[in-house]
């Protein structure tokens, strides 16, 4: 393997922002037909060098070599032309446009005119190959996020690249789709394709990768060879310490039901879902992507218009507002934290108490306690930030989206609805969160986790709900807990959903 | 029945229904004007209606390109008058050499053309090097280009010469097939705007661009030049809208064209393309033209109660037409 | 003719500063009138706030409502020349008010103002009223050519009187520009004893910012058309304001009194009414005093 | 890192230099004008221009806030006409009842207040409920407002009467500690408006709304109350600047407040505030007020080419303030 001359590579690469330097010379190299994985925790500097490569951005000093030459590109656009694309962590995507107009962007098919149907024809071939239902005309701002990932990698799939670089591309996905990522993965290897990827889940890391690099503030801190590391020696190598097991292992004792939803309609696809949540407890929410998890809480919190009952603490309710639940002590944090979730212009600290300003003084806003609480948050939720008054949309994607937790978290809710709690959050604080949702609940109060990550829904909840088509297909409790279970009321097949379940 | 539950609401939605708002719009406004007065539909008032509307028009389809590539252009009015009077002094100077003559007349239109594109050249150029706000810029040019007319007519007015007027006026008040050329080249301009809006990478761009232009820079789109040409076409367009209102009225001042700007921005907005860009349409801002000059036709048939009530009537219906459409979006 | 159903357009600057607010005002009075008093008489008024409108306006007239006569107050002359040319060839009345087309003959009828009078009055009364070397300011209306030929006939009047004029900046004829534009004047000329305003409206704004300076005392403002507050200021002999030039709106209700007789009597009423400018003085100003008119 | 991470927000940096573009700006003006005339510092002169500045610029302070939340408002500068028409009128109504005096100039604020808030409630509903572009309500109301103040003046001008006006005259031209009234009511709206928008939820909800309105609504923020009362904010505002400009010459007209908005929105942009929503500087739209009534003012004290010119010279400085502004920002 390691015979093979690098496709592309970084000799001595730094860059800085500003007076911050964030990468200290990295030495990093791709070859034809491997998987390269680049890990480490949130802002390390794993997408830096992804821009880098793909020619997003320029280094500060150092040098991109393609082929051994330096590399002969000075945009992203260059680049790809080069035959390096990049999947970004961020969509790249116009949100005006269709899947079909963006896949095609800048390559349009047709002389003069443009040729729609041959376009459409490609993008749904894309999309097939990918099994992915998502239509070629559908406009990108009416996608859920998970789609806007899946067209984010038929288009880079549809590029014909020479190196394929992926940032965190399973992070929104769920399990099935990741399945699909991984044929394509493996299908691009074998033709020989560089390819470079980045996951949090380690698990993808060991099943996928030929050679791993662990990266830690901004310097190569290990480099490994296929089945060199484990992936407990890769979480170690990262975060620099030992990790136990990242679960909380001891289940609550759940008390009185504080939120009961009885037939419960959030037209058009979420129909007749009726439980109960209660005291203390984690309830965690598993379904395929679609089944309409996220637009169950959106109708809970009033982001969307719904039908049914809500009784919060024995008391019917009506809730037609984020304001109104928040006033019933319910929060809920969005799975689209660049759309919905944090403004991106605006600095950590605006951020963190936008939807709790009322707190923080009235008539005037107090700048020292709203600092204060940044301080706080930043240490509760290791949000690493080169600094406080940068904008949001500079930070790395983890540390975004433990921002966004530490925002909705600020207010106190008593009963939290997290939509992809850990979504792009390295293991060392992912540990550290699922740790904090336990403590909620030991505190008394209410969490729903929807997740669609297995081994988080299985290792968090007292009691698991699985959505199937926009409805309850099952509740799971104690013992009945497994990932068996789960899968088969997900599949909503019993037994060959059971042979699937290895595979999630 | 898997597929089709698992994806919610993406089917066969709306867009298709709201799209006919303004049309509806403009229809209603046809019965309207039919109902106040027999004439209305007949062939002199239909050709005189949508004959003035050609300038605008012209302008709006270019203005539709610049709002959907996220731009704006406030000095479209100003720059009409400005063509206008340098084309007309133009004319008048060749005259002497060159006698009244298809070839002056040619000439004229040339120098129109020029000048507009050198005018949105200027505005884009400015826009896109100097990276100002659209806004500020052609708040800059508008008093810049109405300035310079009204200096080059002395405060008055720069009139073209009787002989070539009359040999140039049939551009405006002939035509071909019984139809008014300056109808026949609106309907080509809306045409054309429409196919390179759908059916043209240029148009695509624009949509790109005003959607997300780091997007579209990291597809390799020359946002830049896009911008800059959207500008450019906006200033040809300007100028082939003048070279039809010059034999209209065969002068310029520096009241020529006042206004115009905002009922240019106005049709392309009440056609459905979004100020803030990303969404284009030509169709859309042509309907709006015609919605805005049915308006004022409408109100010389009906005898009003006051003529100061023009514009508030004329308001009323145009948040009218648009509460209409929006209406039907909903649905 | 007389007997016969008949429709007059009118078409006419839309009401955008006091002149136009007054000419506005006594059409439709006038309009108002002469229905009552020929049945037979029908009126279609159009106001316009641009020459593209004013043309439209013409054009609908002649579409749509079958109009006998055309009563014009053109936005500007040039480009209302061949619209108005237009409705003539059609065979049509065209009466044609204050300014004139740019060709001759097109009209049948036409009654202005005198714009060169108006220009020669004020500046005599300044030629007589000053001494050589004094100082005068003048503020110009929105540039047009009406402006630039009361401006020329201004500056030949007083032409040898040795009357130094400082500054001419354009008013608009508005009251706030006027203002500002005062103020500056104020500002940068320590010495100003007169002050052509040329229109009423903006000798409002000129006195306010005068008095604002506290210099009432030195120096007197002319301004022009005739506006009712001026009037009976000059007429309570404000030493402010001498004088005042008319140029009367309701030279629109002479331009219609006159195309009405046509279709109602077989008065011969073809040729041109000059309505000459004339002083005001505190002398004969209760002839020019219309309290009910808003201008 | 962890170092860099707990050090607090703190100031040297770009936002800071690049604020300064239009302040810098204004200096220059401010040399030019000195250099160009003497009496251009004179307390006389500052006065003058500082109390013109004032209707415009309590409008735009407004107008800021309906920017920075993602708005327009094209209305402004008729509304204000009309609710001068409304408070004289009703002034002028009162009078034989109240007499002259403090509580009739009390009711005219009052109702100009009232008429005001109403205004900006009704362009605010248009926008929050029936969820029409503000663009297409604003002109709409910009045509009603204007058409309904030329009705209620019948064409001409509505006067207050004259002994009412006297005593309502030292409003505008007399102050306080020899500072003129408009001046301090404006410096008093700004400094409100700048803590306002840097220092309560209302400036930045506004700001949050402007900037992404769905991650507002998913942040429990009243999208549609805030967005609501910025009009309405705007309409007070603009009945706040007519109660000023009511004193100074007495009469409300078709022609009052003739493009206001233009120059408001003008003002805006120039400071700083960027038109997409998102980011508002309140002390950048006084800097751009008064960087734009300082060019009118420098062009009457010059002497120059021609008048005729005015409007170019007027586009070139925009442009210029505008480009040293960004040009100091990319430094
Ligand atoms: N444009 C920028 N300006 C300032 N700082 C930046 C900018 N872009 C990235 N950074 C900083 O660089 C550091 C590295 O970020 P990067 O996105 O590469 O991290 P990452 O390893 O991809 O993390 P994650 O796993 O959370 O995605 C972060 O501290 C980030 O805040
Ligand atoms: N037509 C649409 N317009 C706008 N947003 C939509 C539309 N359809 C879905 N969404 C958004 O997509 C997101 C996810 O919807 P989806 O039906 O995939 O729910 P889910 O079961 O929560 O799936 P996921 O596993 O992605 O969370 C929601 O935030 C929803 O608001
Ligand atoms: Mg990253
Ligand atoms: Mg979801």
């Amino acid at each position: 393997m390691s015979v093979v001359a690098p496709v592309l590579e970084l000799a001595g690469v730094r860059k800085s922002f500003g007076p911050i330097e964030i990468l200290h010379g990295i030495d990093f190299a791709l070859h034809a037909g491997e998987v390269h994985a680049l890990i480490g925790e949130n802002g390390a500097g794993k997408s830096t060098i992804m821009k880098i490569l793909g020619g997003f951005i320029a280094p500060s000093a150092g040098e991109v070599r393609l082929d051994g030459r330096p590399a002969p590109y000075h945009s992203g656009a260059e680049a790809e032309a080069a035959g390096v694309v990049v999947i970004h962590q961020e969509f790249n995507l116009a949100p005006d446009l269709t899947v079909a107009e963006n896949i095609y962007l800048g390559r349009e098919i047709g002389r003069v005119f443009l040729d729609h149907r041959a376009m459409r024809a490609g993008t749904q071939a894309l999309l097939d190959e990918l099994d992915s239902p998502i239509r070629p005309e559908a406009r990108i701002r009416d996608l859920p996020v998970s789609d806007r990932q899946m067209v984010e990698i038929a288009k880079a799939l549809s590029r014909k690249a020479r190196v394929l670089i992926m940032d965190e591309p399973s992070a929104v996905l769920t399990s099935r789709e990741v399945e699909v990522l991984f044929r394509q993965i493996e299908r691009l290897r074998a033709q020989g394709v560089a390819l470079l990827y980045t996951s949090h889940r380690l698990e993808e890391v060991t099943r996928l990768a030929d050679r791993v690099t662990v990266l830690r503030d901004g310097a190569v801190v290990r480099r490994a060879l296929r089945g060199e590391l484990t992936e407990d020696g890769m979480a170690t190598a990262m975060v620099g310490r030992d990790l136990e097991d990242i679960y909380p292992r001891k289940r609550h004792h759940p008390g009185e039901a504080v939120l009961e939803v009885r037939n419960f309609c959030v037209p058009p696809l979420v129909a007749d879902v009726s439980f109960a949540l209660r005291r203390g407890e984690v309830l965690g929410i598993s379904g395929l992507v679609g089944s309409g998890r996220t637009e169950l809480a959106e109708g809970l919190v009033g982001l969307r218009p719904a039908t049914g009952e809500i009784r919060r603490n024995g008391v019917p309710v009506a809730i037609g507002s984020v304001r109104e639940a928040a006033a019933r002590g319910m929060a809920y944090l969005t799975e689209d934290r660049k759309e919905r979730g944090l403004l991106l212009d605006k600095n950590l600290r605006e951020n963190l108490t936008l939807s709790t300003l009322a707190r923080f003084g009235a008539p005037f806003l107090s700048a020292a306690r709203e600092e204060a609480a940044l301080g706080k948050a930043i240490a509760d939720f290791d949000i690493r930030a080169p600094r406080r008054d940068m904008k949001v949309g500079n930070l790395s994607g983890g540390n975004q989206q433990k921002l966004l937790l530490a925002k909705t978290l600020l207010g106190d809710p008593e009963i939290v609805i997290i939509d992809e709690p850990t979504r792009g959050i390295d293991v060392g604080t992912k540990s550290q969160i699922y740790a904090f949702i336990d403590a909620l609940a030991a505190e008394g109060k209410s969490v729903i986790v929807i997740s669609s990550d297995m081994p988080e829904i299985l290792g968090l909840s007292d009691r698991v709900l699985v959505m199937r088509h926009g409805r309850l297909a099952g509740e799971l409790a104690g013992e009945r807990i497994s990932e068996t279970a789960v899968v088969r009321l997900v599949m909503g097949t019993a037994e060959d959903a059971a042979g699937n379940a290895h595979h999630v | 029945m898997s597929d089709a539950t698992l994806r919610p609401a993406t089917g066969l939605h709306l867009p298709g229904l709201s799209a006919l708002g303004p049309l509806l719009a403009l229809i209603l406004l046809v019965v309207l004007g039919a109902f106040l007065n027999d004439n209305f539909l007949s062939a002199g008032n239909v050709t005189n209606v949508l004959a003035r509307s050609a300038f605008i028009g012209m302008i709006a389809v270019g203005m539709t390109f610049v709002i959907t590539s996220g731009g704006l252009d406030l000095s479209v009015g100003s720059m009409a008058a400005f063509i206008a009077g340098v084309m007309i002094l133009a004319m008048n100077a060749l005259l002497p050499g060159m006698g009244v003559g298809v070839p002056l007349v040619l000439a004229g239109m040339a120098i129109a053309l020029a000048v507009g594109l050198l005018a949105g050249l200027g505005n884009g150029l400015l826009v896109t090097k100097a990276r100002i706000e659209p806004f500020i810029v052609t708040l800059g040019t508008m008093g810049i280009f109405r300035s310079l007319v009204t200096w080059l007519a002395d405060g008055g007015t720069i009139s073209l010469d009787f002989g070539v007027r009359q040999f140039y006026r049939p551009v405006y008040y002939s035509g071909l097939f019984g139809v008014a050329w300056p109808i026949l080249v609106f309907a080509a301009v809306a045409i054309a705007g429409q196919i390179a809006m759908r059916h043209t990478r240029f148009g695509r761009y624009c949509e790109a661009i005003g959607s997300n232009d780091k997007v579209a820079l990291y597809s390799a789109v020359n946002v830049d030049r896009i911008r800059l040409l959207t500008y450019v076409l906006l200033g040809l367009l300007v100028g082939l809208a003048t070279i039809m209102y010059v034999p209209r009225l065969g002068s310029a001042s520096g009241s020529t064209g006042m206004l115009w700007e905002l009922e240019a921005i106005a049709a392309v907005i009440i056609g459905g393309t979004a100020l803030k860009g990303g969404y284009g349409r030509v169709w859309g801002t042509v309907v709006g033209v015609l919605i805005l000059s049915l308006i004022d036709n409408i109100l010389n048939l009906a005898d009003l109660v006051s003529p100061y009530l023009n514009g508030a009537i004329q308001g009323v219906i145009i948040v009218l037409a648009v509460v209409l459409q929006r209406g039907k979006s909903a649905a | 003719a007389q007997g016969k159903k008949a429709i007059i357009g009118v078409s006419i600057p839309s009401a955008t500063h006091g002149f136009m607010g007054g000419l506005n005002w006594h059409a439709q009075e006038t309009i108002k009138r002469l229905k009552a008093t020929y049945p037979n008489l029908d009126f279609v008024l159009a106001t316009a706030g641009a020459v593209g409108k004013q043309v439209n306006d013409i054009e609908d007239m002649m579409a749509t409502r079958n109009i006998d006569a055309l009563v014009v107050l053109p936005f500007e002359s040039e480009p209302l020349t061949s619209p108005v040319k237009a409705v003539k060839e059609a065979g049509k009345w065209v009466t044609v008010v204050d300014r004139g087309l740019s060709q001759a003959g097109i009209e049948d009828l036409y009654v202005a103002g005198d714009n060169t009078a108006f220009g020669r009055v004020a500046g005599e009364y300044f030629k007589a009223n000053l001494k050589s070397g004094q100082k005068i300011v003048v503020l110009r209306g929105i540039p047009t050519t009406l402006d630039n030929e009361r401006v020329d006939a201004f500056k030949k009047a007083i032409e040898g009187s040795g009357i130094e004029i400082l500054d001419m900046q354009h008013g608009n004829w508005n009251r706030d520009k006027a203002f500002s534009v005062m103020q500056d004047y104020l500002s940068k000329h320590k010495q100003i004893d007169a002050v052509w305003a040329a229109d009423d409206d903006m000798a409002v704004g000129v006195l306010e910012a005068i008095s604002q300076a506290g210099r009432q005392k030195e120096m007197w403002v002319v301004g022009g058309a005739g506006m009712k507050e001026i009037v009976k200021r000059i007429m309570d002999k404000d030493p402010q304001l001498p004088v005042d030039v008319t140029y009367p709106p309701a030279l629109i209700s002479t331009a219609l009194e006159i195309t009405a007789l046509r279709f109602v009597s077989d008065t011969p009423v073809y040729g041109r009414f000059i309505i000459g400018s004339t002083l005001i003085t505190p002398e004969n100003a209760a002839r020019f005093y219309f309290p009910n008119s808003p201008f």
